[in-house]
C-alpha cells in the first residue's frame, strides 16, 4: 500500500470515528428522551456540549497528570481506532490485531484514571476503583467471546476475521454461526459502555459522576470526546467479530447503529446495580454463555 | 592454557566477591563493586555471539570429583539469564552505592554485608547459569539458594524470619532435586547432559512421572510456583531496597532457568506431554500449565489486597512467574518465546519498579499505601519509573510487558486453550487492578502535609531506575532486539523459532508490529494534545480547592481514599480469601510440631529403657519366627 | 615394624594405669605422660599408615595363630579409625586442672586404649572384651562432671549398656554354641552354612541391638540426650563423634563378614530410618544446643545405619564418608557447645560476642546439611545415590525420609543460626551472652579447618575413602590375610 | 447595586472576521449547552424535576442536570439561603468554572421573600454574587423556570450575561459582603484573586481594603507545582 494512501487512512479513520460516535451519542440520548416520552435534544446537542465544554473561559487543573490523563484518554481511542478496520479502510489492523486493540482500549481507562488520581478527590478515587473492578467484570466474558471469535477464525486479524464472515452471506456470519458468544459478547459490550444497570462507576447520586467529579471545561469535554470514541469502537468491534463487518458504508453504520440500540434501549428501563452484583451476574451469565459457547466452537 | 571467556567472566565475579569481603568496608565500596559488575557485563557481552546463535564457550575448569565430572560452560541460554544478571545486578548495585548506602548505614544496617551478598549473588548464579551437567547444576543451585539467603536474612528481624521460611521451603525444593538427580544418576548412570537424553528416552512411564514431579516441584519452588509460593512475597519485600529489586528482577527466575533445562531441554515437553493423568482428560503439561496459571491468579489477587508497596510488588513477582512457565510449557514458538521474553522485561520493569518504591521510602520513610499519597509533585521522575514500571507490569502497550503476554495469548490462542487463556487474562486484569491502587496511594491524591517539602530522589538513584525505564519503553517498541536473543535461547533448548521482526512478531494467524502500533498510539496522542491544549488555558489549583459536596476542606483533613480500594470487588471476593495455604502451611508445620513432641516424648519417658528394649527383643522373635 | 601396631593399643593401657601414681608423684610430669602416650600413638599409626595402607595384615597376640589364638586385623579401616581414635584423645584431652584430674586423665586413656583395641581387633570377643572397656571408661568420665544430673544421666546409660553387653553377650555365646569360633575370619568362613539361618539371625540382632546402644541405635538410644546435655561437651564429642563410630565398626565387620541374611539388613534398615525420623523430630523442638546436638547425632547415626543397609563397597563408601563427616563435624559442634549450652534463647546475639564461633557453627550446620562444596554433600550424594539404585520400595522410603530429614535439619540449624545474629536486646549486657571457651573454639575452628581442607582436597579424600571401603568390603580378603597370612604380617 | 462601580462591558469584537465568526460560535454553542447546577436550598426545588422530564422536557434546550460543580454552567439557587448555606454557595460558585451563571429562583432570592427578618437568612444573593436571573414567585411554576431559562439563553448568545466577569472585576464588592456576614477570617479555597489574574480578568474593583484583609490572614493556597527536589525553595515562614 502506499505510504500516503495508509497516512490519509489512519488520519480518517479517526475521524470518521468521532463523527459517527457524536451521532451515536446523539442517538444514545434521543432514545433515552423516546422511552421518557421527551422530545429528546437536537440533532447538533452533543457537538454544541463539546465545544462549549473547549470553550471555557477558566479551567481548573490539579497538575500535569490530570492533564496527560485527558490527552492519553483521547490519545488511546483515536490510535484504536486505526486498529478498527472499515469498508474500505484497514489501517494498520493487520500488524496488531484484535488482542493489541482490545489492549489499546484500556490505555484511555489508564489515562483517565490516573488523571483522576491527581485530582485528589476520593468521589474520583472511588470512580476509578469501580471503574476498574467493572473492567474486572466484563472483560472475562468479553476476552471469553473474543478468543471464541478469533479461535474459530483462526487468527487474530481482525481483516480476516471480517473477511471470513463476509465470504458466505449471511450464513457465516459469527452471531449466526456462535449465537451463544453473541449474546454473551452482547451482555459484555452493554457492561462496558458503562451504562445502566452497570454505570456503577458514575453513579451521579452516590459519588457524583466518580471520574468525572473533578473534570471541567476542556477536561470534560475531552471526556465526551472519548465517549463518542468508545460508543463507536464497542458497537464497530462487535459487527466486526459477529455482523460481519460492513461490505457498504450504509450497511456497516445500519449495523452499527443498531447493535448499539440495543444496550442503550435497555439501559433506561433499569436502575444500578451494586458493584458486586455486577460483578456476579457478568461472571455467571455471559461467561457460562460463552464457555458453552467455545464448545461449541472447538 | 588460555582462558577463554567464560572462565574471565567467573573470574571476574570472584574478584568482585573478594573485593567485597576484603575491602568491602572502605568507603567507596560499592562504586567499586559497581563498577566491577559493569565489567563483568563487558565480559559477558564479549561473548555476545552467544545471543544470535554462537557456539557454547566451555570453561578449562573441570573437576573430577567422587567419580564425577563437572563442567562448566555458557550457551545462548546461560548467555540470556546472565545478561539479566548482570545487568539487574549492575543497575541495583550503582542505585545502591551512593545516597542509599549512606542512609542504609545510619539506620544501622550492615553496608558491608549488603555489597558482599549481592556479589555471593551474582556470582552463584553465574556458576549455576554455567553448569555443564546435573550435578554441577545442583551446586550451583544450592549455592544461589543460600546466597540469597544471606541477602534476605540480613535486615534482620521480620526479614530473617521471611528468610528462614525461604530456607525451608528452598530446602525442600533442593531435596526434591537432589532426589531427582539420584534417580536420573542410577537410571543414566551419568549426569552428563547427553547421557540423560539417551536414557529420558527409554525410561518407563512412573519413573518418568516421578522426575517430573520432583524436578518441577524442586524448581518450582524457587519460582514460587502453587503451592509453594508463600515464602516469596515476605522475603523479597523485606530485603533492603535494591536487594528487593535484584531479586525480584532475576533470583527466583532461576528456577524458570533450571525448569528450561532439565525439563524442556533434557527431557523434552513432547515427553512430559506423552504422561497421562489416569481418569482425566489431562496430562503432565497441562498439569504444569494450569498451575502456571493459578500461580498467575491467585498471588495476583493477594497482591491487590495488600497494604504495602513491596508486598504489593514482590506478590506481583510471584504472578508473573506464571506467565513465564505458561508460555513456556505450551511449548510453541511464540508461546516459548513469549515465556523467555517474558523474564527479560519482567526483570527490567520488576526492578524499576522495586527501585521506584524504595525511592519513596528513602524519602518518605514509609511503603505503607496508607500513609502516602500525591507524591508526584514532588517526585516526579519516581513517579514516571513507576508509570513506565507498571505498564509493563499491567502488559499494557506501550511497554514491553505487553509483547510477551501478546505473545503467551497468542500462542493459548494458537493451541486452542480457552480456559487457560481467559485464566491469563484475569491475571492481567487482576494486576492492572492491583497496580492502579499502587500508583494512585503513593502518587496520586491528596500529598500529606508531612511530605510537602520532600525531595526527588537523589540522582545516584534516579539514574540506574531512568536507565530501566528507558530500556523498557525500547524493548517494548523494538522487541526485536531481546527475540532475537529469545530465539537463540529456543534454538539451544531444542524448541521452535518464531518468526519475529524488529518490531514484533510475523504470522500468517496475525502478526505483531510494536513501531506501528507504537507509531499510531503516540500520533493519537499528539492529536489529544493538540486538541487540548489549543482549547484555552487552565489554571492549576490547590489540591484543598476540591469537591466536597459544598464542604470546606482544610489541611487537616484526609482527603484520600485509599484503604479497601476496591470495596465493592472485596464485598464479593473477599470472602473467597480463605487464606488455604497459609492454613496448609501451618498445618504442615503444627504436625511436624506434634511429632517432634511425640519423638521427644520417646526420649524422655523416665522408664523407657525397659520398655524398648522388650519392644527391641519383641522385633528380633518377630523376624525370627 | 607391623608388630609396632600393639604399641598405641598397650601404651595407653599401661599409661592409664600408671597415670594415677605418676600424678602423685609430680603433677607436672604427669600431666605430660598422657599427651606424650598419643602424640606417640599418632606417630605409628601415621607411620604405618604412610607405609603400608596397600595390604591388609595380621597380626596373632601370644603366639598362637587364629582361628585358635587371638589376633589383630590391621587394614586401612581399622589404622583410620585408631588413628582417629589418638587423634581426638589428643585434641579432646581433659587438661583442666583440679583434684578429679588423675582420674579424668587416666580414664581417658582408657577409653583410648580400648577404642583402639576396639578398631584393631579381630576377634569377636576380644571386640566385646574392649566395648565394655569402652563402655566402663565413658561411665567414669561421665560421671566425672560430679553434678547430679551427670550422674542420673549415667545411671541411665549404664543400665541400658548393661542390658546392651547382656545381650551382645547373648548373641556371642549363641555364635560360639553353633561355630565353636570367634575368630572373624573362621566365622565368616564358617557362616555361609552355619549362621545362615535362624540362629544366626537371632544372634546377629541381639549383638546389633546390644552394640547399638552405643551405636545410638533406635530405639535403644534414650541415654543420648540425657547423657550428651550433662556430660563435659568434650566427652559428648568423644561420643558422639567417635565411640558411636566404632560400634558401628564392630556391626560392619560382622555384616560384611558374617551375616549376609536378608532380614537382618531389613531390620537395620528399618530402624535406620526410624532413628532418622525421631531424631531429627525430637530436634526440631530441642530447647537446648547440646540436647539439639544429641537428637541430631541419632538422626546422623540412623542415616549411617540407612547406608549400612547396603554393604557393598559403595555402601560403605557411603558409611565411612558419612561417619567421618559427622565425626568431623559433630566434635566441631560440641566443642562449640562447651561455651554454648543450655537454653538456647540465651544464645540471641551470639555472634557479636563471638563472631568466629557463629561463623564455625554456620559452617558446621552447612556441612551436616549438605551443602554442595562441603564434604557433607559428597557424603549424602553418595548415600542417595546407592539408595536410588537400590531396588527394594522400602531404600526408597529410607531415601525420602532421608530428604525430609535433611528439611527439618536445616530448619533447626538455621533456626539457631538466625538466632546466633540477632540483635541484642538494649537492656542485656553482651558481657553475659555465652560464648565458647578459648580452647573449645580452637579445637572447634581446628575441626573447622579439617572440613574445608576435606571439601578443598575432596577427590583425593574420596579415593582414599573407596580404597578404604573396597578393603573393608573384601570378605575374601579378611578371611585370606588371616587364615593364611598368620604370623608377624606378610 | 448602588456601590458597585460601574464598569463599562468591554467588547470582545475582535477585527479578524473568522475570529468573530468562531466567537459568535462559541456563545452560541454556550447557550445551547447548559449545565445545571441546582443548590436545593428551598421550596423551588421541587419545581425542577417537572422542568426536566417528560412535561417540560429541558434537554431539548440542551439543558441537563449536573452533579459536581467543575461540570456545571448554571448555579441554580431555589429558595431562601440561610447564613450557614450562602458560605456553600458561594464555595459551590467559587468551584465553577467560568463562563457561568446563576439564577436564583423564589422570592426569598430576590429579597428574603418570607424571611425577610430572619436573622439566620441572607436577605439579598446579589450582594454576595452576580446573579444573572431571578424567577420571582412563590414558588415559580415549570413555566416560568423554562422561560426564564430561555431567557438567559437569548442573553448567553448575545453576550448580555457577564455576571461571572463581575464577580472577578468587583471581587472587593462581593468579598466586603461576604466579610461582613460571615466574620473577618472569611476565606474559601479558591484563590480568586489569583485566578483573576491568571485569566487577565483584573479589574479595578478586584483589589481593595477587603482583599487586603483577607490577605492577612489568608492560608497559602498555590498549587503544587510539579518539581524536581534539586530546585527546592525554602518554605516561606
Amino acid at each position: 500500500m502506499a505510504p500516503l494512501e495508509l497516512i490519509i487512512e489512519l488520519v480518517l479513520m479517526p475521524l470518521v470515528a468521532f463523527i459517527v460516535g457524536l451521532m451515536m451519542v446523539l442517538m444514545m440520548r434521543r432514545i433515552a428522551a423516546k422511552l421518557q416520552r421527551r422530545v429528546g435534544p437536537p440533532f447538533f446537542q452533543p457537538l454544541y456540549d463539546i465545544v462549549k465544554l473547549h470553550g471555557k473561559r477558566t479551567q481548573v487543573s490539579h497538575g500535569m497528570i490530570h492533564d496527560i490523563g485527558i490527552v492519553m484518554a483521547m490519545g488511546g481511542y483515536i490510535a484504536a481506532e486505526t486498529l478498527l478496520p472499515v469498508p474500505g479502510m484497514n489501517g494498520i489492523a493487520e500488524k496488531g490485531g484484535i488482542i493489541t486493540l482490545l489492549y489499546l482500549m484500556m490505555i484511555p481507562s489508564l489515562g483517565l484514571a490516573l488523571g483522576v488520581g491527581q485530582c485528589a478527590n476520593p468521589n474520583g478515587s472511588i470512580g476509578i476503583a469501580r471503574a476498574l473492578t467493572a473492567m474486572l467484570a466484563y472483560d472475562i466474558p468479553l476476552v471469553i467471546v473474543v478468543f471464541g471469535v478469533a479461535y474459530a477464525a483462526g487468527t487474530t486479524n481482525l481483516v480476516e476475521i471480517i473477511a471470513t464472515q463476509q465470504a458466505g452471506g449471511f450464513e457465516t456470519w459469527g452471531a449466526v454461526q456462535m449465537p451463544l458468544l453473541a449474546i454473551a459478547g452482547l451482555i459484555a459490550m452493554h457492561a462496558s459502555l458503562g451504562k445502566q444497570p452497570f454505570e456503577i462507576y458514575i453513579a451521579p447520586a452516590e459519588i457524583a459522576t466518580g471520574p468525572m467529579v473533578e473534570m471541567g471545561g476542556k477536561y470534560l469535554g475531552g471526556l465526551f470526546v472519548m465517549q463518542s470514541f468508545q460508543l463507536y469502537t464497542t458497537s464497530v468491534l462487535y459487527v466486526s467479530l459477529f455482523l460481519g463487518g460492513g461490505t457498504t458504508w450504509f450497511d456497516f453504520l445500519l449495523k452499527s447503529f443498531l447493535v448499539l440500540a440495543i444496550p442503550v434501549s435497555i439501559a433506561y428501563l433499569f436502575p444500578r446495580y451494586r458493584t458486586e452484583d455486577l460483578l456476579r451476574l457478568m461472571w455467571k451469565w455471559p461467561v457460562m454463555l460463552g464457555l458453552i459457547g467455545i464448545a461449541f466452537v472447538m | 592454557m588460555t582462558l577463554t571467556l567464560l572462565d574471565e567472566l567467573l573470574l571476574f565475579s570472584g574478584v568482585t566477591v573478594l573485593v567485597a569481603l576484603f575491602l568491602g568496608r572502605r568507603l567507596p565500596a560499592g562504586w567499586m563493586v559497581t563498577i566491577l559488575y559493569g565489567i563483568q557485563l563487558l565480559s559477558l557481552l564479549k561473548m555476545a555471539p552467544l545471543g544470535y546463535g554462537g557456539d557454547p564457550i566451555p570453561s578449562t575448569l573441570i573437576l573430577e570429583v567422587m567419580g564425577q565430572t563437572l563442567s562448566w560452560r555458557f550457551d545462548a541460554l546461560s548467555w540470556y539469564f546472565a545478561l539479566i544478571t548482570l545487568g539487574s545486578a549492575l543497575l541495583s548495585s550503582w542505585y545502591a552505592c551512593g545516597e542509599w548506602e549512606q542512609r542504609f548505614r545510619q539506620a544501622g544496617g550492615n553496608v558491608w554485608l549488603f555489597h558482599l551478598a549481592m556479589a555471593l549473588n551474582v556470582f552463584s548464579m553465574l556458576i549455576l547459569l554455567a553448569s555443564g551437567d546435573l550435578l554441577s547444576l545442583f551446586i550451583g543451585w544450592e549455592l544461589v539458594s543460600w546466597a540469597g539467603f544471606l541477602l534476605m536474612a540480613m535486615a534482620g528481624g521480620v526479614a530473617t524470619r521471611a528468610a528462614m521460611r525461604y530456607i525451608t521451603y528452598a530446602m525442600v525444593g533442593a531435596m526434591a532435586i537432589f532426589g531427582g538427580i539420584a534417580l536420573v544418576y542410577v537410571s543414566a548412570g551419568s549426569l552428563q547432559y547427553d547421557a540423560i537424553l539417551t536414557a529420558v528416552s527409554q525410561m518407563g512411564t512412573p519413573h518418568l512421572w516421578m522426575l517430573v514431579i520432583l524436578f518441577s516441584a524442586g524448581f518450582g519452588i524457587k519460582m514460587g510456583l502453587m503451592p509453594f509460593h508463600l515464602w516469596q512475597a515476605p522475603a523479597y519485600a523485606e530485603t533492603p531496597g535494591p536487594g528487593s529489586a535484584f531479586l525480584g528482577a532475576i533470583s527466583s527466575r532461576m528456577g524458570l532457568f533450571a525448569i528450561l533445562l532439565v525439563l524442556v531441554k533434557l527431557f523434552g515437553i513432547v515427553n512430559i506431554e506423552s504422561l497421562k493423568i489416569p481418569f482425566t482428560l489431562i496430562d503432565a503439561r497441562d498439569l504444569l500449565a494450569w498451575i502456571a496459571v493459578f500461580t498467575i491468579i491467585f498471588p495476583t489477587f493477594t497482591a491487590m489486597k495488600q497494604n504495602d508497596a513491596r508486598e504489593l510488588l514482590a506478590w506481583h513477582g510471584i504472578g508473573q512467574g506464571g506467565y513465564m512457565l505458561l508460555g513456556l510449557v505450551v511449548a510453541d514458538a511464540m508461546g516459548a518465546a513469549g515465556g523467555l521474553l517474558h523474564v527479560f522485561n519482567h526483570a527490567t520493569y520488576q526492578a524499576a519498579l522495586f527501585m521506584a518504591v524504595t525511592a519513596v521510602i528513602h524519602r518518605t520513610g514509609t511503603s505503607d499505601l496508607n500513609k502516602l499519597g500525591g507524591l508526584v509533585v514532588r517526585m516526579p521522575l519516581s513517579f514516571m519509573v513507576l508509570l513506565v514500571g507498571i505498564i509493563g507490569l499491567a502488559g499494557l502497550p506501550p511497554m514491553n510487558g505487553f509483547v510477551s503476554k501478546w505473545l503467551v495469548y497468542r500462542s493459548l490462542l494458537n493451541e486452542g486453550m480457552p480456559l487457560l487463556f481467559v485464566a491469563a487474562v484475569i491475571g492481567t486484569l487482576g494486576t492492572i487492578l492491583s497496580v492502579y491502587k499502587l500508583i494512585h496511594n503513593i502518587f496520586l491524591g491528596q500529598l500529606r502535609v508531612e511530605h510537602e517539602h520532600i525531595k526527588e530522589a537523589p540522582w545516584s538513584m534516579m539514574i540506574p531506575m531512568l536507565i530501566l525505564a528507558a530500556i523498557i519503553f525500547i524493548t517494548g517498541l523494538l522487541p526485536g532486539i531481546p527475540l532475537a536473543w529469545v530465539a537463540s535461547v529456543q534454538e539451544a533448548v531444542g524448541l521452535s523459532v518464531p518468526n519475529y521482526t524488529l518490531g514484533g512478531v510475523e504470522s500468517a494467524s496475525g502478526s505483531l508490529d510494536m513501531i506501528w502500533v507504537i507509531g499510531v498510539l503516540f500520533a493519537g496522542f499528539g492529536i489529544g494534545a493538540l486538541v487540548f491544549y489549543s482549547a484555552g488555558k487552565s489554571k492549576r489549583v490547590h489540591q484543598l480547592d476540591n469537591y466536597a459536596g459544598g464542604h470546606f476542606l482544610t489541611a487537616d483533613i484526609r482527603y484520600q481514599y485509599s484503604d479497601n480500594f476496591y470495596a465493592g470487588l472485596m464485598h464479593l471476593i473477599g470472602g473467597w480469601y480463605r487464606g488455604s495455604f497459609l492454613w496448609l502451611e501451618k498445618s504442615v508445620k503444627s504436625l511436624v510440631e506434634f511429632l517432634s513432641l511425640g519423638m521427644q516424648g520417646i526420649y524422655r519417658r523416665a522408664n523407657a529403657e525397659f520398655y524398648l528394649l522388650s519392644t527391641a527383643l519383641f522385633v528380633i522373635a518377630w523376624v525370627v519366627i | 615394624m607391623n608388630s609396632m601396631v600393639v604399641l598405641p593399643l598397650v601404651l595407653p593401657l599401661f599409661g592409664a594405669f600408671l597415670l594415677p601414681i605418676i600424678m602423685r608423684a609430680s603433677v607436672g610430669v604427669g600431666l605430660w605422660v598422657g599427651p606424650a602416650i598419643l602424640l606417640y600413638g599418632c606417630w605409628i599409626l601415621g607411620n604405618q599408615w604412610i607405609s603400608g595402607t596397600a595390604m591388609p595384615f595380621s597380626l596373632a597376640i601370644g603366639g598362637f595363630a587364629p582361628p585358635m589364638g587371638i589376633n589383630l586385623y590391621v587394614d586401612s579401616l581399622a589404622l583410620l579409625f585408631a588413628l582417629a581414635v589418638q587423634l581426638l584423645g589428643l585434641i579432646f584431652w581433659p587438661f583442666k586442672l583440679d583434684p578429679e584430674t588423675a582420674r579424668r586423665q587416666a580414664l581417658m586413656l582408657l577409653l583410648v586404649a580400648a577404642s583402639t583395641g576396639l578398631a584393631l581387633s579381630g576377634d569377636l570377643f576380644n571386640l566385646y572384651v574392649f566395648y565394655e572397656l569402652v563402655a566402663v571408661a565413658t561411665f567414669g568420665l561421665i560421671s566425672a562432671s560430679s553434678t547430679g544430673s551427670a550422674y542420673a544421666a549415667t545411671i541411665r546409660y549404664l543400665i541400658l549398656s548393661g542390658i546392651g553387653s547382656v545381650l551382645t553377650l547373648l548373641g556371642i555365646a549363641l555364635i560360639y554354641s553353633q561355630t565353636g569360633t570367634l575368630n572373624l575370619a573362621h566365622l565368616a568362613q564358617l557362616a555361609p552354612e552355619q549362621l545362615n539361618n535362624k540362629l544366626g539371625l537371632t544372634a546377629f540382632l541381639s549383638i546389633l541391638i546390644g552394640v547399638g546402644v552405643k551405636a545410638e541405635l533406635f530405639p535403644v538410644n534414650t541415654w543420648v540426650p540425657e547423657v550428651y546435655a550433662t556430660a563435659a561437651s568434650r566427652v559428648s564429642a568423644f561420643l558422639a563423634g567417635l565411640v558411636s563410630k566404632l560400634a558401628l565398626l564392630i556391626i560392619l565387620r560382622l555384616l560384611v563378614l558374617i551375616f549376609h541374611q536378608q532380614e537382618a539388613i531389613q531390620v537395620m534398615l528399618f530402624l535406620g530410618i526410624l532413628g532418622v525420623v525421631s531424631g531429627e523430630l525430637a530436634a526440631w523442638r530441642a530447647k537446648d544446643m547440646r540436647r539439639m546436638l544429641a537428637f541430631s547425632s541419632i538422626g546422623q547415626l540412623g542415616m549411617i545405619f540407612i547406608a549400612l543397609s547396603i554393604p557393598d563397597q559403595a555402601g560403605l563408601l557411603a558409611v565411612l564418608a558419612l561417619s567421618f563427616h559427622h565425626l568431623l563435624v559433630k566434635s566441631g559442634l560440641f566443642m562449640l557447645a562447651d561455651g554454648w549450652g543450655g537454653a538456647i534463647e540465651n544464645l540471641r546475639g551470639a555472634a557479636k560476642r563471638s563472631p568466629l564461633a557463629a561463623i564455625v557453627f554456620i559452617l558446621f550446620s552447612l556441612s551436616l546439611i549438605g551443602m554442595p562444596p562441603l564434604p557433607g554433600f559428597w557424603a549424602k550424594f553418595t548415600l542417595i545415590t546407592e539408595l536410588a539404585a537400590q531396588t527394594s520400595p522400602l531404600y526408597l522410603i529410607g531415601l525420602a525420609v532421608f530428604l525430609l530429614a535433611t528439611v527439618i535439619e536445616a530448619a533447626y540449624l538455621f533456626r539457631l543460626a538466625a538466632l546466633l545474629y540477632r540483635p541484642v536486646s538494649e537492656e542485656k549486657p553482651i558481657d553475659t551472652i555465652p560464648k565458647p571457651a578459648g580452647v573449645s573454639l580452637v579445637s572447634a575452628s581446628l575441626f573447622g579447618v579439617g572440613l574445608l581442607a576435606a571439601a578443598l582436597f575432596i577427590t583425593p579424600v574420596g579415593e582414599l575413602l573407596n580404597h578404604v571401603a573396597g578393603q573393608a568390603a573384601n570378605a575374601e580378603l579378611y578371611i585370606d590375610t588371616v587364615l593364611a597370612g598368620t604370623g608377624g604380617g606378610r | 447595586m448602588s456601590s458597585i462601580k460601574q464598569i463599562p462591558v468591554i467588547e470582545e469584537k475582535r477585527t479578524n472576521p473568522l475570529a468573530r465568526v468562531f466567537d459568535e460560535l462559541v456563545r452560541f454553542c454556550r447557550s445551547r449547552s447548559l449545565f445545571l447546577l441546582h443548590y436545593c436550598t428551598g421550596c423551588g426545588a421541587i419545581e425542577l424535576p417537572p422542568a426536566m422530564t417528560s412535561r417540560f422536557d429541558m434537554e431539548r434546550l440542551g439543558i441537563q442536570p449536573m452533579v459536581s460543580p467543575r461540570q456545571a454552567d448554571i448555579l441554580l439557587i431555589t429558595g431562601y439561603v440561610s447564613i450557614k448555606t450562602l458560605k456553600r454557595v458561594i464555595l459551590t460558585y467559587e468551584q465553577m468554572g467560568s463562563p457561568k451563571y446563576v439564577i436564583g429562583i423564589c422570592s426569598c432570592t430576590v429579597n428574603g421573600g418570607m424571611y425577610w427578618q430572619s436573622y439566620a437568612t441572607a436577605k439579598k444573593l446579589d450582594e454576595y454574587m452576580p446573579v444573572d436571573l431571578y424567577i420571582a414567585g412563590c414558588m415559580p411554576r415549570p413555566e416560568a423556570v423554562i422561560e426564564g431559562l430561555q431567557q438567559l439563553m437569548q442573553r448567553i448568545k448575545t453576550g448580555e450575561a457577564k455576571g461571572w466577569e463581575d464577580y472577578y472585576r468587583n471581587y472587593d464588592y462581593y468579598l466586603g459582603n461576604q466579610q461582613k456576614l460571615f466574620g473577618n477570617d472569611w476565606q474559601t479555597p479558591t484563590d480568586v484573586i489569583t485566578e483573576a489574574k491568571h485569566y487577565d480578568l483584573l479589574g479595578e474593583g478586584t483589589l481593595g481594603e477587603h482583599t487586603a484583609l483577607l490577605e492577612q490572614h489568608q492560608q497559602p493556597l498555590e498549587a503544587l507545582e510539579m518539581r524536581l527536589g534539586h530546585q527546592v525553595k525554602e518554605p516561606a515562614e
